[in-house]
Parts: C-alpha cells; sequence; structure tokens
C-alpha cells in the first residue's frame, strides 16, 4: 500500500465509523437510511483499496443504490420517525 | 450413470422452481402438477440411490469438473442419503397434501410452491454439500424460503412470526459467516474433508471460539435452547403443510449440519458436554411452556422443540448408540410431527380460534382427522406399538450406556408432562361433547393419501423397527467413523 | 404356527374385528364380540402350549415370550375373568355410544395383560404394559367424565409408573448388557447395594402403582369409578394384578432370596396402611362405585403385604387372596354396574330395596360379599387365615392388628354395601326396574359359583399358587384340597364347613322370606314426620344416609388427612412453574435475540472451562 | 439499564472475537490453501483473467447458483408477503404513490436510462475479464429501471416480460449446469464443456461467460422485480386483510 | 503501522458490526432494527475482505498488464464469498423490508415493542 492510499484507507475507517453512528443514532430515518448509504460508498472504495474490485463495484451497485433505495421506500410507507 | 446423479435433488428444484412461472402461464394447473413430478422423481431417486448404497462408499460427487477440496462436492453417504431420502419422502407427501389445499382457501398456489420447492433443495443442500460456504448458502435458502412461507397467510400475526425468525436468523447467519472466515484463515480451504484434517492443528482456543460461533449459528435451525424464540410463532402461524416441513426438513437439515460440524468437520473437547446441556435446557423449557399452551399449534411447536432436544442430547453422546438413536429419533420426529402438522392443518382450519378447548368432540365430526392425531399423539408419546416407542427405547438405553442416570430420569418426567398435554388433547378430541357450532372443514382425498401415507410407516415401523435400523446402523458407522468420510472425499489425505 | 403368537393375533384379530363389526352395525358388532369372549379362554386352555416359547430379535433387542408357571397362574385370571367381563359388557352396553372404541380398547387390555405374563423379557413386558395402559386409558375417560381431573390423572400415573419401569429396564440393560428378565434376576446378587435398590425400587414403583399401594393409590378411586362397570370388573380384578405379578417377582425372588427382606418388609406396611385407610374411607362412601372402588384397593392392600412379607405361607396367601379379589370384585363391579343400568344410579341414598327386583344379582352380590368379608364357607375366609398365620409366625404382630381392623371394619361397608342397594325399602320410582339382561346375569353368577366351590376346595386354587411359587423360588410348596393345616397342627375341614353353612343359611333364607313376605308394611321412606322441624324436600332421609355417622367423627382425625390434596397442590404448584418458565417466550423478538447474543457471551466467558484449552 | 447491559455483552464480544482475529494479522499471507491453485488454474486453465469471477463461476460455481436462488426467492418471498388478493384491488391499476418528479429529473433520467443498461450490460458480460459480472452488472441495470420508476409515475414494468427473462435466465445457469453432466470431460454439473478460449480474450473462458450473462439477465430482472414490488405498495395505513 | 492497520481496520469493521448489533438489539423501531441488520453485514463484509488482503498484493485479475509478471495476489476465496454474503444480505433484507411493511399495515406501529400478539 502506498501512503497515499493509507491515508485514504484511514479517512475512510473515520467516516465508517462517524457514519455508523449517524446510522444508528438519528431518530429521523430517512437520514439514518442516507448514512447506510455513505457506509457503503466508503466500503466500497475501502474494497477498492483493499485491491477487491469485484466487491467494490457489488457492494457500489448493491449497497449505494438499490439497498439504500428499498430502505427510503419502506420508510415511506411506513414511519419517517423513530418515535420516542 | 447419469440419471441418478445427486445433484438432481438439487438441481431439478431449483430448474423447476425457476421454470413455474411459466408453466403457469402455459397452463395453469401445470403450478400444482409440476413440482408433485419433481418432488415424486427425486424422492424416486433417492431412495434408488440410497437402497443401493454400497457401505463405506458414499457417491461423492465434483461439481464443476474440479476435485475436491478445490471444488465444492456433495457427498451421498449413508448418513445424508438417510437424511435426504427422508427429506425427499417428506416433500413429496407434503406436496401430496397441499395439492388441492386451494379447495379450503388457500390462495397464490405458484408461490407457495415456488417457496416450498426452494425449501427443500434447500434443505437437502444443506445436508448434502461438503463444502462449509456452500453449506452456509443453503442455510440461507431454507432460511429465506422460510420466512416467505411462514409469512404466507395473511390475517394472522404471520409476518410478526416472520419478524422474529428473520432477526434470529440474520443474527446467525452473522455469527455462520465468522466461523467460515476465521476457519477459512486457519486452515486455506473450506472443504469440509480438508477442514476435518488440517483442523486438528489449530489453536484450541481459536477452535472453541469457532465451535461456538458455529454451534450458535446452526442452533438456530436446529431449534436449541436459547435460540428457538422463533419456533412457536413460526411453526403456529405458517400454513399447516408448511409446518410439516419445518419439522421434517429445516430441523432436519439444522441438526444434520449441527451434527456434521461437531463430529466430522470439527473435533472439539467438550462440545459434546455442551451439546448435553443445552439439550436438555431444550427439552425442559419446551416441554414445560407445552404444557400451559391453549393453542394446538404452539403446543405441537413446543413439543418439537422438545424433540429436537432430545435428538440432541443423544447425539451428545458420541457413542454409536446415541448417534443410533439420535437418528431413530430424527426419523420419528420428521415422520410423525409432520403427521400432527398435517392432521393439525384441518383441524385448527376448522376452529377459526385455533385453541384446543375449541377441539371438543372433532373426534366425531372429523373422524379420520382425529385419528391420524391422535396415532401421531400416541407415537410421539412413545407408546407401542408406534414407530416413537422405539426410539425412545433406544435413546433411552444409549444413556443408561453413557452411565447418565439422571438424564434418564429427567427425560422420563418430561415425558411424564409430554404425555399429560397430548392426552389432554385426545381426551377432548374424543370423550367431549362437541360445545361449539363450527365450519367443518374435512379433509380433501390427497390429504388424506398423504397422512394414511405417514401412519402406515409409524405403525410399520412400530410393529417391526428392523425396517429401518439397518439403515440407522449403516448410517451411524458412517457419520462415528470419520477416517472413512475423509478417505472417500479427499483419497489422498488422511487423518494425521 | 406358534400356539402363542396364535393366541396373541387372535386377540389382536378380535379386538380389529369387533371394531370393525362395530363399525358397521351393533348387532353384528355384537355377535363378533360374543364370539372373540368364547374362542379366548378356549383356545388359551385347550390349544396354548405353555413349554413354547419364542423368540425374536427386534431393533437389536432380544424378545422371548414364554409361559411360566407364574405367569400361568395370573394367565388363568384373566382368562377367565376377561371373556366373562366381555360377556357381560355385551348386555351392559348396549345401545351405548363409540362402541367401536370401546371393544377395540378393551380387548386390546387383554392384549397386554396376556403379553405381560408371557414375556420374559423387559421390552415386550414395557410394550405390552404400555399397550395394557393407554387401551385403559381410553377406557377410563370412555364417557367423557372428569377427563381433566381423573383421566388425566390416571395417565399422569400410569406414565409414572411406567417410565419408573422403563428407567429401571434400562439401568438393568446397562449393567447386565441383557433385557432377559432370567439374566436380571441371576445377576441380581452382584450388583452393587445401589443398582439393587436403584432398578428394584423402581420396577417396584411401576408395579405398586398398578396395584394402587398407598401413596400411588390416588388415582384409583376415580378411574375405578368412571369407567364402564364392565371394564371395571377386569380393570380391578385382573388389571391391577399385573402390578401384584411384578411386585411378586421382583419382591420375592429378588429382595427376599438377597437377604434384603427390609424392602418386602416396607412394602408390607405401605400395603397394611393401605388396607387400613382405604377401608376406612370406603365405608363412609355413598356411591357404590366409589364404595368398591376403595375397597379393591384395600384388598390390593391385603395382598401386598402378604407378597412384601415374601414368606411362603404370605405370598400364598397373597396370590389367593389376589385370585379371590378378581372373582368378588368381579362380580360386585359387574353388579353394581347391572343396578346402574337398570335402576339408573349407583347412589345407595337413592337406589334400595332391590333384592326382589334383581334376585340373581343379589344372590352373585351375597356371596361375592362374603368372600371378601371373609366370613367362613368361602375362600376370603381361608385366604385371610393365611396371611394371619404368617403374620404371625413372622412375628409382625402390629400388622396382624392392622389387618384384622381393617378386616372387621369391611363388614361395615360390606354391609352398607348390601342394604344400601338391595334390602331397604324399595322406593315406587325403582318399581320398574328389571332383571338385568341373561347376558350380564350369567358371568356373575358363573363367578359367584366359582367362589362357592373355591370355598369348599380351596386346593383347586392352592394347586396352581404352589405351582406358580416354584418360579419365585418355592419348592413343594405343601397344600391340600380341602383340609388346611395350620403350624400349629390344627386343621380345618372345609368341606364340611361349608356344607353346614350352607344348610343353615339356606334353611333361614327360607324362614327369612316367608316371615318377611308376612310381616313387613310399606312406609315410605321419604315420608318421616319430624316433631316441629320443617323438612325441606331436599333432604334426604333415607337409611342409607348417614349410614355410619358416629363412626365417621371418631375417625374423622384420620381421614381429614387427604394425600390427594397434597398431589393436587403438587400439581398446581407445577403449573405455576411452568407458567412461569413459559414467560421466557415473551414474544418480543429483540428479546430473543437479545438470548441469542446473551447465549453467545456466556459460552465465550465460560468457554475456558467448558473446552477446558 | 438494558442498554447498558447489552453494550457490555458487545464487549465481551468484541474483546473475544477481537483476540480471535488478532491471531490472523491484517495483510499476512499465512496460509497455504486453495487459493493457490485458483490462482493458478484460472488463467492457465480456464483461461479467465479474473480470479474472483473463476471462482464465482466455476470454481465455486454451486454457491452463485445459490446466490441467484437467494436473490429469487427473496423476490417470490416478497411478492408472497406483499401479495394482494385481486378483489382488494377491485380492478384498479395499482398506483404508486411517490409523486411526479420534476420536468430536470424526468428528462436526466430517461438520458441516463440507456447507458445505464449498456453499462450494466458491459459489466456482464466482460465479467471474466474486469471486475464485477454478473452480479453487478444486473444490480446496475436494475439500478436503471429504478430510475425510471421513480422518476414517472406512469411507468410500469412488463411483468410478463420480467416473467420470462427471470425464468429463461434462470434456467440458463441449471440446464448449462445439467448439460455439463453430459458432454463435459468428468460428466460434472456445472463443469465447463466448451473451448476455453484465449485468456483476456471475450470469447474466453467456457460456460463461465454465458453462466454470467444469464446471471446477470437474472439479477437485473430480479431486483427490478423486487423494486416494483416495494413501489407498488398502495396506501399506507391499515389493511382491513391483515385485521 | 502494520500494526495500526490490522487494528485499525479489524476494529472498524467490528466496530460497525457491534454498531449493527447495538441498533438489532436495543433500538425499538423496526426499520432501526433493519438498519442496524444492514451495518452489521456491512462490518462483516469489510472484514472479510480485510482478512483475504495480502501486504503489496494486486487485485487477483491477470489483466494484459499483469500476466507473465510474478506479482502478490490478495486472496480470491474471501471475495468470492463476500459477493455471495452481499447479495444474501440484500436478499435478507428485502424480505425483512416486505415484513416491516406488513407489519405496519396490520399493527400500525413500527415499535416492536408493541408487536407481540403471540407470545409464551
Amino acid at each position: 500500500m502506498t501512503h497515499t492510499e493509507i491515508i485514504l484507507t484511514v479517512i475512510s475507517l473515520v467516516v465508517l465509523i462517524i457514519a455508523g453512528f449517524y446510522a444508528v443514532m438519528k431518530k429521523d430515518l430517512i437520514h439514518a437510511v442516507i448514512a447506510t448509504s455513505v457506509i457503503s460508498l466508503v466500503l466500497s472504495l475501502v474494497f477498492y483499496l483493499l485491491q477487491a474490485p469485484d466487491v467494490a463495484l457489488t457492494e457500489a451497485a448493491i449497497g449505494i443504490a438499490l439497498s439504500t433505495i428499498i430502505f427510503i421506500i419502506t420508510v415511506r410507507n411506513t414511519k419517517r420517525f423513530e418515535d420516542k | 450413470m447419469v440419471i441418478s446423479d445427486p445433484v438432481y435433488f438439487i438441481a431439478l428444484p431449483l430448474l423447476t422452481a425457476f421454470l413455474l412461472p411459466l408453466f403457469g402461464k402455459i397452463y395453469k394447473p401445470l403450478i400444482g402438477i409440476i413440482p408433485g413430478l419433481v418432488f415424486a422423481f427425486i424422492a424416486y431417486i433417492s431412495f434408488d440411490l440410497y437402497l443401493n448404497l454400497v457401505p463405506g462408499k458414499p457417491i461423492v460427487i465434483q461439481l464443476a469438473g474440479w476435485a475436491p477440496p478445490w471444488g465444492i462436492n456433495l457427498v451421498f453417504s449413508e448418513f445424508s442419503g438417510f437424511v435426504v431420502t427422508l427429506i425427499t419422502f417428506l416433500a413429496f407427501l407434503v406436496w401430496v397434501y397441499s395439492y388441492n389445499f386451494k379447495k379450503v382457501g388457500f390462495d397464490n398456489s405458484k408461490k407457495y410452491f415456488t417457496l416450498l420447492m426452494l425449501l427443500v433443495a434447500g434443505s437437502i443442500g444443506v445436508v448434502l454439500t461438503g463444502d462449509i460456504f456452500n453449506m452456509f448458502v443453503f442455510l440461507e435458502i431454507t432460511a429465506i424460503s422460510s420466512y416467505g412461507l411462514t409469512a404466507f397467510y395473511k390475517g394472522r400475526d404471520s409476518a410478526e412470526a416472520a419478524f422474529k425468525f428473520l432477526l434470529i436468523g440474520s443474527l446467525s447467519s452473522t455469527f455462520i459467516l465468522l466461523a467460515i472466515l476465521l476457519l477459512y484463515k486457519q486452515v486455506g480451504t473450506l472443504n469440509m474433508a480438508e477442514i476435518a484434517v488440517k483442523a486438528q492443528s489449530i489453536d484450541p482456543k481459536m477452535k472453541s471460539i469457532i465451535a461456538i460461533l458455529f454451534m450458535i449459528g446452526l442452533g438456530i435451525e436446529a431449534e436449541m435452547f436459547p435460540m428457538n424464540g422463533w419456533v412457536p410463532d413460526a411453526y403456529s402461524q405458517a400454513p399447516g403443510p408448511v409446518a410439516a416441513s419445518f419439522a421434517g426438513m429445516l430441523a432436519k437439515s439444522g441438526i444434520y449440519a449441527l451434527v456434521r460440524v461437531f463430529y466430522t468437520v470439527l473435533e472439539v473437547d467438550g462440545i459434546f458436554d455442551l451439546l448435553l446441556i443445552m439439550g436438555i435446557l431444550t427439552i425442559i423449557f419446551a416441554e414445560f411452556s407445552a404444557m400451559r399452551q391453549t393453542r394446538l399449534r404452539r403446543m405441537l411447536a413446543y413439543s418439537s422443540i422438545g424433540q429436537m432436544g432430545l435428538i440432541m442430547v443423544a447425539f451428545s453422546f458420541n457413542t454409536k448408540a446415541g448417534i443410533f438413536a439420535g437418528l431413530f429419533l430424527m426419523f420419528n420426529h420428521a415422520i410423525i410431527k409432520s403427521l400432527l402438522f398435517l392432521a393439525s392443518g384441518f383441524l385448527t382450519y376448522s376452529t377459526k380460534q385455533k385453541k384446543i378447548r375449541d377441539l371438543d368432540g372433532f373426534g366425531k365430526i372429523m373422524p379420520f382427522t382425529s385419528l391420524m392425531f391422535g396415532l401421531g399423539a400416541f407415537a410421539i408419546v412413545g407408546l407401542p406399538p408406534f414407530s416413537g416407542f422405539w426410539g425412545k427405547l433406544n435413546m433411552l438405553v444409549a444413556t443408561a450406556d453413557s452411565n447418565l442416570y439422571f438424564v434418564i430420569a429427567l427425560i422420563l418426567l418430561v415425558a411424564v408432562v409430554e404425555v399429560v398435554y397430548y392426552f389432554k388433547v385426545i381426551g377432548r378430541l374424543y370423550f367431549r361433547q362437541q360445545h361449539k357450532e363450527v365450519e367443518v372443514h374435512k379433509p380433501t382425498w390427497n390429504a388424506i393419501a398423504a397422512m394414511s401415507v405417514l401412519a402406515i410407516v409409524i405403525i410399520g415401523v412400530g410393529i417391526y423397527p428392523d425396517l429401518i435400523t439397518d439403515y440407522l446402523t449403516k448410517a451411524t458407522n458412517e457419520l462415528f467413523d470419520k477416517a472413512s468420510y475423509i478417505h472417500n472425499v479427499l483419497p489422498n489425505l488422511s487423518l494425521n | 404356527m406358534n400356539s402363542l403368537v396364535l393366541l396373541l393375533l387372535i386377540i389382536a384379530g378380535g379386538a380389529l374385528l369387533s371394531y370393525f363389526g362395530h363399525r358397521i352395525n351393533q348387532l353384528l358388532g355384537n355377535i363378533t364380540v360374543f364370539i372373540v369372549a368364547l374362542i379366548i379362554p378356549i383356545y388359551w386352555f385347550t390349544q396354548v402350549d405353555f413349554t413354547e416359547t419364542v423368540s425374536l430379535t427386534i431393533s437389536g433387542f432380544h424378545l422371548e415370550w414364554g409361559y411360566n408357571m407364574y405367569g400361568k397362574l395370573f394367565s388363568m385370571i384373566v382368562m377367565i375373568l376377561s371373556p366373562l367381563a366381555l360377556i357381560y359388557a355385551i348386555g351392559y352396553m348396549k345401545d351405548q355410544k363409540k362402541l367401536a372404541t370401546f371393544y377395540f380398547s378393551f380387548l386390546f387390555s387383554i392384549l397386554g395383560m396376556t403379553g405381560i405374563l408371557m414375556s420374559r423379557d423387559f421390552v415386550s413386558l414395557f410394550i405390552f404394559w404400555e399397550i395394557m395402559t393407554w387401551s385403559s386409558y381410553l377406557l377410563v375417560i370412555f364417557f367423557g367424565k372428569d377427563v381433566e381431573k381423573t383421566g388425566i390423572k390416571y395417565m399422569v400415573f400410569s406414565a409414572l409408573g411406567a417410565y419408573a419401569m422403563l428407567m429401571a429396564i434400562v439401568i438393568i440393560n446397562n449393567n447386565t448388557g441383557s433385557m432377559m428378565l432370567a439374566d436380571y434376576f441371576t445377576a441380581f446378587g452382584g450388583f452393587s447395594l445401589q443398582t439393587k435398590l436403584l432398578t428394584g425400587i423402581l420396577l417396584m414403583f411401576g408395579f405398586a402403582l398398578k396395584s394402587a399401594v398407598m401413596p400411588l393409590h390416588v388415582w384409583a378411586p376415580g378411574a375405578y369409578s368412571n369407567t364402564p362397570m364392565a371394564y371395571t370388573s377386569v380393570f380391578s380384578g385382573a388389571l391391577s394384578k399385573m402390578g401384584i405379578y411384578g411386585l411378586g417377582f421382583v419382591v420375592v425372588n429378588l429382595f427376599a432370596h438377597a437377604n434384603m427382606s427390609i424392602v418386602g418388609d416396607v412394602l408390607a406396611w405401605l400395603g397394611a396402611i393401605t388396607a387400613v385407610l382405604a377401608t376406612f374411607s370406603a365405608i363412609f362412601q355413598d356411591d357404590a362405585k366409589k364404595l368398591l372402588a376403595y375397597s379393591s384397593i384395600a384388598q390390593l392392600g391385603y395382598i401386598v403385604t402378604g407378597i412384601g412379607i415374601g414368606t411362603e405361607l404370605s405370598v400364598m396367601a397373597g396370590l389367593y387372596l389376589a385370585i379371590l379379589h378378581a372373582a368378588f370384585k368381579g362380580v360386585l363391579f359387574m353388579a353394581v354396574g347391572a343396578v346402574e343400568r337398570q335402576a339408573g344410579s349407583t347412589d345407595m341414598t337413592v337406589v334400595s330395596g332391590l333384592v326382589r327386583k334383581m334376585p340373581f344379582t343379589f344372590f352373585a352380590s351375597l356371596i361375592a360379599i362374603i368372600a371378601l368379608a371373609g366370613i367362613p364357607p368361602l375362600g376370603g375366609f381361608v385366604a385371610k387365615w393365611m396371611l394371619y398365620e404368617s403374620l404371625i409366625t413372622n412375628g409382625n404382630f402390629l400388622m396382624v392388628i392392622m389387618i384384622f381392623l381393617s378386616s372387621t371394619a369391611a363388614f361395615l361397608y360390606c354391609y352398607k354395601f348390601l342394604f344400601g342397594l338391595f334390602l331397604g325399602q324399595q322406593e315406587p320410582e325403582f318399581d320398574h326396574v328389571k332383571e338385568a339382561s341373561p347376558l350380564m346375569v350369567v358371568p356373575m353368577i358363573l363367578l359367584s359359583l366359582f367362589l362357592m366351590v373355591t370355598g369348599a376346595y380351596p386346593g383347586i386354587v392352592l394347586k396352581y399358587i404352589a405351582a406358580g411359587m416354584t418360579n419365585l423360588g418355592f419348592h413343594d410348596v405343601s397344600w391340600q384340597m380341602s383340609v388346611l393345616t395350620n403350624t400349629w397342627g390344627d386343621s380345618v375341614n372345609f368341606q364340611h364347613i361349608f356344607l353346614a353353612v350352607v344348610v343353615v343359611f339356606v334353611a333361614f333364607l327360607i324362614f327369612l322370606t316367608w316371615r318377611g313376605y308376612k310381616h313387613s308394611t310399606k312406609v315410605s321412606t321419604k315420608d318421616i314426620s319430624v316433631s316441629g322441624e320443617m323438612i325441606k324436600p331436599e333432604d334426604n332421609m333415607t337409611y342409607s344416609k348417614d349410614f355410619y355417622k358416629p363412626f365417621e367423627r371418631v375417625l374423622q382425625p384420620i381421614l381429614k388427612w387427604k394425600i390427594n390434596k397434597y398431589y393436587d397442590e403438587f400439581g398446581k404448584g407445577l403449573e405455576a412453574l411452568f407458567d412461569f418458565m413459559r414467560r421466557i417466550y415473551t414474544g418480543n423478538g429483540q428479546t430473543y435475540a437479545v438470548y441469542v447474543i446473551t447465549f453467545l457471551v456466556i459460552l465465550l466467558v465460560f468457554s475456558k472451562s467448558i473446552f477446558g484449552y | 439499564m438494558k442498554k447498558v447491559i447489552i453494550i457490555g455483552f458487545l464487549g465481551v464480544i468484541a474483546y473475544y472475537l477481537l483476540s480471535a482475529f488478532a491471531s490472523v494479522p491484517f495483510g499476512a499471507d499465512l496460509i497455504k490453501g486453495v487459493k493457490d491453485f485458483y490462482l493458478d488454474k484460472s488463467p492457465n486453465d480456464l483461461k479467465v483473467a479474473n480470479v474472483v469471477t473463476s471462482i464465482v463461476v466455476n470454481f465455486r460455481g454451486f454457491d452463485t447458483l445459490g446466490e441467484v436462488t437467494v436473490l429469487f426467492l427473496a423476490s417470490t418471498a416478497l411478492g408472497s408477503i406483499l401479495y394482494r388478493r385481486r378483489s382488494h384491488d377491485s380492478g384498479l391499476n395499482p398506483q404508486r404513490t411517490a409523486p411526479e418528479a420534476s420536468a430536470l429529473v424526468q428528462t436526466g433520467a430517461k438520458v441516463i436510462f440507456p447507458f445505464t443498461i449498456m453499462l450494466g450490460a458491459y459489466i456482464f458480460i466482460h465479467g471474466h475479464l474486469t471486475p464485477g459480472g454478473g452480479f453487478q452488472g444486473g444490480a446496475i441495470i436494475a439500478t436503471g429501471f429504478l430510475l425510471m420508476l421513480v422518476s414517472y409515475r406512469k411507468f410500469f414494468i412488463e411483468h410478463n416480460a420480467l416473467t420470462w427473462i427471470e425464468a429463461i435466465a434462470g434456467s440458463t445457469f441449471v440446464i448449462l449446469g445439467l448439460l455439463g453432466l453430459v458432454y463435459a470431460n468428468n460428466h460434472n454439473f456445472l463443469e465447463n464443456f466448451l473451448p476455453a478460449g484465449k485468456l483476456n480474450d471475450l470469447l474466453s473462458g467456457g460456460i463461465i461467460g454465458i453462466i454470467y450473462v444469464a446471471v446477470g439477465f437474472k439479477v437485473g430482472a430480479e431486483i427490478t422485480g423486487i423494486l416494483d414490488t416495494l413501489l407498488t405498495v398502495k396506501e399506507t395505513g391499515l389493511d382491513p386483510e391483515e385485521n | 503501522m502494520q500494526e495500526f492497520l490490522t487494528y485499525g481496520i479489524y476494529g472498524t469493521a467490528f466496530f460497525l458490526m457491534l454498531l449493527g448489533l447495538y441498533a438489532a438489539l436495543v433500538k425499538k423501531n423496526l426499520v432501526k432494527i433493519v438498519i442496524g441488520l444492514s451495518v452489521l453485514d456491512s462490518g462483516l463484509h469489510l472484514l472479510f475482505v480485510a482478512v483475504g488482503y495480502i501486504s503489496n498484493g494486486t487485485a487477483p485479475i491477470f489483466s494484459p498488464a499483469v500476466v507473465g509478471k510474478n506479482v502478490v495476489m490478495v486472496d480470491p476465496v474471501p471475495q468470492a464469498l463476500v459477493l455471495t454474503a452481499i447479495v444474501i444480505g440484500f436478499g435478507v433484507t428485502a424480505v425483512a423490508l416486505a415484513l416491516v411493511v406488513r407489519l405496519y399495515r396490520k399493527h400500525n406501529t413500527t415499535n416492536i415493542d408493541e408487536i407481540k400478539n403471540l407470545k409464551w
């Protein structure tokens, strides 16, 4: 791994953790879903950095777009906010 | 032999499941008929293969032309063949039972049969496969089709049951994946036989963590104690034949995976003691909960958990007698519980509330179904001359041979509880006056046929258990002889 | 074909034929039952070769069937009593519902008993035991009364007993490597004390339960009185004897010969206590069925005492009593059944004065009661005599007193039974009552004739008992046809006593009948004027009400102690526990997920001690 | 309280599992296992440049069959879970509740749509050469349809066509596998029976390319079906049929 | 550096998994639970890929650029497995969300504590 890659990785990991927190803690479900989408996005970057382009592509296609959209559809069909 | 290749057990149901929507477009009744033909065919070839199996020479199938450990392989041995034959046989009967189900308010048969077929294919895949990750894939197939089937009916709490199942099931698949990952990183292979060879050199601490993860992951489908919260809900909300398939296929493939992993793949000291304790806890909690149920299906579901606990206890002895008893119990549980669930399908369908007390006097208005239920109840509590008795007797003999007298006492005390709740139901069915007018749904001819076949098997094996004991002994030897399994899959490798 | 297998096939086939016969129509079914009832004993007495054995291996277990003299003795009870009860049942059960189930279960319980008595290994013993149990369960709840209470109680206790046996069986198998009874007997001496006690007591538990010994008797009153009377006669007469059969070989064959007679003594004491308490309970029953049920328990108590003492004479007394009990309890339950069917009730405060309406039933009951109470001319006397003698020679004086107390008290309920149902004033509401059908009367009469004959010639039975006892290790048991000689050298000739008593009795009867007709006046029992006190219509003032009021007051402290209560409390406690335990299935899917994680954590934390790495 | 306990539990799990994984350091090549065989055979025997593809489709092709089945299963299960009897729909066309997107989005979607389809197709056709394959391509195709579904309220998927594509693509996979039983050298299920070709050629890798194309179609159709089912979920609120 | 990455990547993966587990076990909202499961899966996938990584390895693709050269390639097997796992995870998520919709229609709530008609 080159230094750039390592730095990118570290940044990605930090973003992953923050997005994970956001996804789990946020009461607004749409925001949480967007956060999972961000997780997928960053994850696919990490996969790419870890020399797994196939996985990165899959995660990108499925995680970012499709997973997110089915979550959003569900949230639209139920309630947007997690109640106390 | 091209025509009787074990891969058909999986490939054919999958192919049919993919094509079923097309058949429906061509001619609607084909949706019901084609699955039956497929089930009949795979049942036939599984019987054919199993009966012609040469002892000590299991059929090992390579897939994609690569010999194990590089490719995935299927192993049709005495043990796996036995379970597969049981599953295909039950699958066919479940199809017979549900073929005409539409007559009693059953809609959407295309999706039902698709899911059922995939459940069957998945269960068979779990049993046949010789690859640990492939086993995970098939476990997921069984799991997802079970979620779909559990939530099949509307107007019940079926979605709730399915969601609980899904929640626990997802956790379990995570743990299985973790275990597979750890294992792969230790041994560099996914083939079960090769793992079995190489696992001897794994650090015992690591091995124990892998074993724990496997136990939790596989324990869920095997209905092990703290992980069986989904069972009563799923069994009581799913359609009757599906509950029968859960008992006969899902639980069987779960316990098979558990047993195969701990007997063949991963030998860990102490795992069998753990299995014994968990089995006992499973039995106690399940049977005691069953005692106080007011709903028939839930009662049967808890009883099913109890039986699975008994099977776990039997396998935990790590002796030939124990395995033999465990296999016998597996056979009994599959056949008898299926009969009970099939019979209860019509009983609960007629009593909308599904309460046990609404069954008063049903012996008169639904004589055949009640008779079948009574027969199943007699058999499952282990009364002679039904097959349940021999399983229980062998089980107790095996327990005594392991000098676990307190386990005998415990099993028997719990059996008393079991007797009580089953006989309460029989008492209501036959010796009470009907107190509520109900809309009776008579079983259809095909349901009668399916139940009769099961009843005949129960009585036949009960009167002459040697019908199956030979096969059970062979299966026992196969499971107990780890070295020959490895040798048959990987001729060039051997233990040590 | 082997005659033993054929015997079992005949009974099983009979069961199926009766089932299908009754499914078609009642007449056909009844004819089938009748024929089956004739064929079974005829085949047994004429065709069965008692030296034959069957052996087969099923599922790795070696099964062997074959009679020995001890089993044959008990088989005689089954083979005489059961067909008679079957024939009786045709009359008794006429026009009832679900007859197919009734006869099927009835014949299957006969199959079970027959099988038990020819089993030489534990597996088949257990199989037949279970067949007997479930078929009798179906009959206990046959009328649908108290399915939850009585039926479940019977099933729970039966299952407890059966499973205790099963546990003993597998432990024996573990220790001897064989399921054969004979191997167990030979290997018994070599067991450790724990194994001896564990296996023996578990087996005894199972057998004692079926013969309703004291703390395990609570199922019996309800089960005996709820069952159709046609079957109760077999239930109490023959089926409970299976327990005695087993106790015989466990206590006598194992413990008595292994210098562990303390076990037998405990059993004997339990038997004696059973006898006393059950007798007292019987006295205060108003329902004739319940009375007979308690009386059965008491009688079984005597038998158990006899077996438990385990000396030659006491065992002989016990076995003799067992056979007599089968006969007289058979008659009495049949008689109550006849009364129930003809008069519509067995409540002794309601039914009365049926002697003229049902003379044959009365006669049979009278003979049976005499035998039961142990009044000299009939067999009961001989049996009790032998029992007392054995107890005295053995030095168990306290037990003698108890048995004697119980026997004396038995007179009270015997009298109450006869008086309550048959004697006294006949109420107009029973004017229409007729004698029961011949199908019911003939079996009763036959059995009472048997009682009379054995009264005069006890040797007829003692011959078989002596032969049977050889299998229990008592060889050369002395017996005489009609003369009883005691330890002290006195002898009694029963033939003469019998004849003398019969002559006196008949003369007295004739006299009584003649005088009775002359001098009796009819007064309604319900028309009683009480000075100044208003009688409400529901106050029943018949004689049979509060029959033994003063006596009851004396015995109150003993009777208050009801073991039943403790069992009920225990059951309730268990149910509460079960209810508590099933709360772990909270219904919240998340909780289940937490369980999974908790389990994982527990395993991980304790992984070191579990896997011991 | 419950939260604290569970966090404690999670801590325990993390401790044990991390300690287990710490023995397999990141980036270390510790094992000699099947992977070396794959890395050797894939380019040399199978002529498949992308080793992951050759593993997914050939060495462990059975897994992939299972995987395709899982998607098919998910779509069927979804259909059965959200299925409603016809009578309740009372002849009305199912309506998506989402409001019509703005003209800009619609136009954009219309423009992008063919490109997405092409991209997806490219990915699964080149599955054995470059990263990606049937799953990724299929998913991208489905994304294209998703775009249209979201942008246009009146864009309806032709269910008939979907069914046909699903069925034919799925059965192609199985039938190719079954043909292996007959035509391949070892008579194995899923065994390659076509000439392997040359490494890094489009027409290389035997049945691998064909299977990946079939998988691509299947996955695309499957996921589109899933999205369609979810999107045509009717109005929110209580369902009379459920109670 | 190596050690830092070991613990960094494994740690992140585990952290994501535990976050997901936490959501699945503690959060009451059904959608949140499913989000939790999805985050759990993400962490697991990261773990898989991380375990398969070999220092200074290249992607396991014999593109014309690498053919013939002696290069270290990362372990392709975990990548193949994780492909399968991702797709399976997607399938499960879809089914779970469909069930959430069904549950919402029946109970008019997404609070898992209020959905326990089936108990004991």
